[in-house]
């Protein structure tokens, strides 16, 4: 997304250039400058693209002549032999169709000689389509049997067929580009989400880890040796809770006896009086007798 | 000028791309600059000069359109921004899969005190612990409804007394405390017999606990009352017994 | 059952809250669980069943709702999106300092061409640009998501062949390969010159065809089955079609 990645793009396809990058006033936007000018491509801009002895040039130029200066700069706005034949194709203003073999080749074999004058470092690529234009054109020369028409393909038709695939997709690649893009022309929308707090499941328990848990307590205990865990029935336990429960509701003196139920059995009565008796050891509850063999009552301490 | 219905559209785009909330002088400055040409030379928008004041009526004029969407647009401390309504989250925090969290040990260990202990002050499970009880814990815990404050010991301070719920007991499919594990078989795991020396003893320990967790897996399924618990104690004692013998040999 | 109005809520809040695109499958799946009880027995909300047809109604409301909108609701591959307009791009850009980034053409031709004419391998994409495939450019196509290696052709070396991802339709606003603008038109090869005679050009079309035979015979040893792969073998069958018909006029 940064500027300097893009930096590194250009300095990357440089390598693939049929150019090195020697010497000339390399501008930014050059990887963008369009070499077809028949192009009404966003791309293309006011910009001049090439400096050549102080002059500014904003167009390429329109005969083969190109100062020397500037060939590197042109060069790079090639995506190659095909872009640069596309190109000298394209300013005759002549179908793809029509070319003239003969003068495209000589056209462009005069681009590459003039690279090679200038001791560029050219892509293999494009001395690769010069010996092919060359081949064509000998072709062309001599005259052909019709058993060698009916055997070969002609070598003409073989190189339209790829000049015509790669302007098709020279041109998507431009539509493409014209298309509505996420972060330059549209935007994803977006707003605060709720809080998750709000809906997060409260963790699973087993209840494994809870004596897991105690283990470790009961043993960090022993190693401490000051705080001896008793070990005690849970249900007084329990009923020092629930009686405790019921003395905060109540907030005043209750009956003794109240806590205590029938119907829970002789059981049930000890393990209540253990659990008052324990209360009071801990200073939970006051306990109160206005006279001897009187009615007992009992008050949590705090409330 | 810059069209109100133009202008509203843009505050709404702005809010909606940055995500995050923008304040009155950040939407100002979209306006406040004439308009830069691209290199695209694309036609320029109308060069518009927009009043702050004008920003803030869009906004309450968003604020009351949206009243009956899903989302609202609020003003935080850090400016405007859209956001999704609360009411929303049952159903739209389900499109990110919340793994199940944990507790962490300092909890499980406080929820263990409490539960064995109870009534416990804060104070008593610190002393236990050996380490103080962060009022997260506590927090966290009382949410969750498994503990409830039941009094409060009356000493300096006053300090709670926490005891575990009903729900506590439903959870974990409890009818009451005395269904609990009783204290007396993790304290078997810790008595170890004095004779042995600390690394038999270890070793013992560890297989102790591990068979004693099985247990109290199989214990889930036992309906019947103590008398089991106690055999199954017994049992677990012989058990024990029978391996430091055999580590003695 | 959920009420329209509210299930509208839910979708604009849900779309609004993930800020990429869902697709129905997955804002129905928001609806299709039962609330889970919480332990605290609060009021579970309203057991809802909701048609992915319902569903499908409301975004086409929700779309329609926004028309005057400064954002819109679309469709892209990997699903529903809100998204802000186009046309408020120019204001809603200077929220960020940097610049929206600029691919270069050799970046863009080489992701047209495979977009186009996937599964196909990078010595495909040199022989019809007539120059080396820069690994930064595939490089950096991979990083974005807009590519991606779906098989290897089963020629010497294996090489990679690549097909263009979700991620690239949803980056360039379209829901499937069939929205690309078409491919500019061949013009017929017989026209060329009448020095080339009809026999010239059946030489041609078999070339053509053998070498579309061979890409798809080729396709049949891609295991990954992919939608969009399917997709654009079929357009480029249509396309091949095409191309075979002109060529017999």
């Amino acid at each position: 997304m940064t500027i300097t990645s893009q930096d590194n793009e250009i300095a990357a396809e440089d390598s693939q250039l049929p150019v090195t990058n020697t010497s000339t006033a390399k501008q930014e936007g050059v990887d963008s400058m369009q070499a077809d000018n028949t192009s009404n491509s966003p791309e293309q801009n006011e910009m001049p693209f090439a400096l050549v002895n102080g002059e500014a040039y904003t167009e390429l130029p329109k005969d083969l002549y190109i100062p020397p200066d500037a060939l590197e700069v042109i060069l790079e706005a090639f995506e190659g032999p095909l872009d640069l034949l596309l190109y000298l194709i394209r300013r005759q203003n002549i179908d793809i169709l029509d070319i003239n073999v003969a003068a495209i080749t000589h056209q462009y074999v005069s681009y590459v000689e003039m690279m090679s004058d200038l001791q560029f470092e050219l892509a293999a690529e494009y001395l690769v389509m010069a010996a092919m234009l060359a081949e064509i054109k000998s072709r062309m020369l001599l005259p052909r049997t019709q058993e060698e028409e009916e055997e070969e393909d002609d070598p003409r038709a073989a190189l339209i067929r790829r000049l015509q695939e790669y302007e098709r997709f020279k041109t998507a690649a431009e539509d493409m580009d014209g298309i509505p893009r996420m972060h330059r022309d549209i935007h994803q929308a977006t707003a605060q989400a709720p809080d998750r707090n709000l809906t997060r499941p409260d963790p699973e328990v087993d209840f494994k880890e809870i004596l897991l848990a105690l283990s470790d307590v009961l043993r960090r205990a022993d190693m401490f040796e000051s705080h001896q865990v008793e070990m005690e029935r849970m249900s007084t336990r329990e009923r020092m809770t629930k009686v405790l429960e019921h003395l905060s509701v109540e907030k005043t003196f209750v009956p003794f006896v109240s806590l205590f139920k029938v119907e829970e059995g002789r059981l049930g009565v000890i393990v209540t009086f253990m659990a008052v008796m324990e209360l009071i050891k801990e200073s939970l509850v006051d306990i109160v007798q206005n006279e001897p063999f009187g009615a007992i009552h009992v008050k949590a301490k705090a409330d | 000028m810059i069209e109100r219905q133009q202008l509203k559209k843009i505050i709404e785009g702005a809010l909606l791309a940055y995500g995050q909330p923008l304040t009155v002088d950040k939407l100002h400055s979209l306006f406040a600059t004439q308009m830069v040409d691209t290199e695209e030379g694309d036609p320029l928008p109308t060069q518009t000069q927009v009043d702050k004041s004008e920003i803030i009526d869009v906004l309450a004029e968003i604020q009351s359109d949206c009243e009956n969407a899903g989302y609202e647009l609020k003003e935080v401390s850090s400016g405007w921004r859209f956001q999704v309504r609360e009411e929303m989250a049952p159903w739209v925090n389900k499109l990110w899969e919340e793994k199940p969290q944990r507790y962490s040990r300092a909890l499980m260990e406080t929820l263990a005190i409490i539960a064995y202990r109870q009534p416990i002050t804060r104070g008593d499970i610190e002393e236990i612990r050996g380490v103080a009880v962060s009022s997260y814990i506590i927090k966290t815990l009382t949410e969750r409804e498994w503990i409830k404050v039941i009094g409060h010991r009356d000493v300096p301070g006053r300090p709670s007394l926490f005891a575990t719920t009903k729900q506590f007991l439903d959870y974990f499919n409890l009818k009451s405390l005395e269904e609990l594990p009783s204290l007396q078989e993790l304290t078997d795991i810790e008595s170890i017999n004095p004779e042995l020396n600390l690394e038999v003893a270890e070793v013992v320990e560890e297989v102790v606990s591990a068979e004693n967790s099985q247990k109290f897996v199989e214990q889930d399924n036992i309906t019947e009352s103590d008398n089991t618990v106690l055999e199954a104690e017994t049992e677990a004692e012989a058990e024990a017994d029978t391996q430091q013998e055999s580590l003695h040999e």
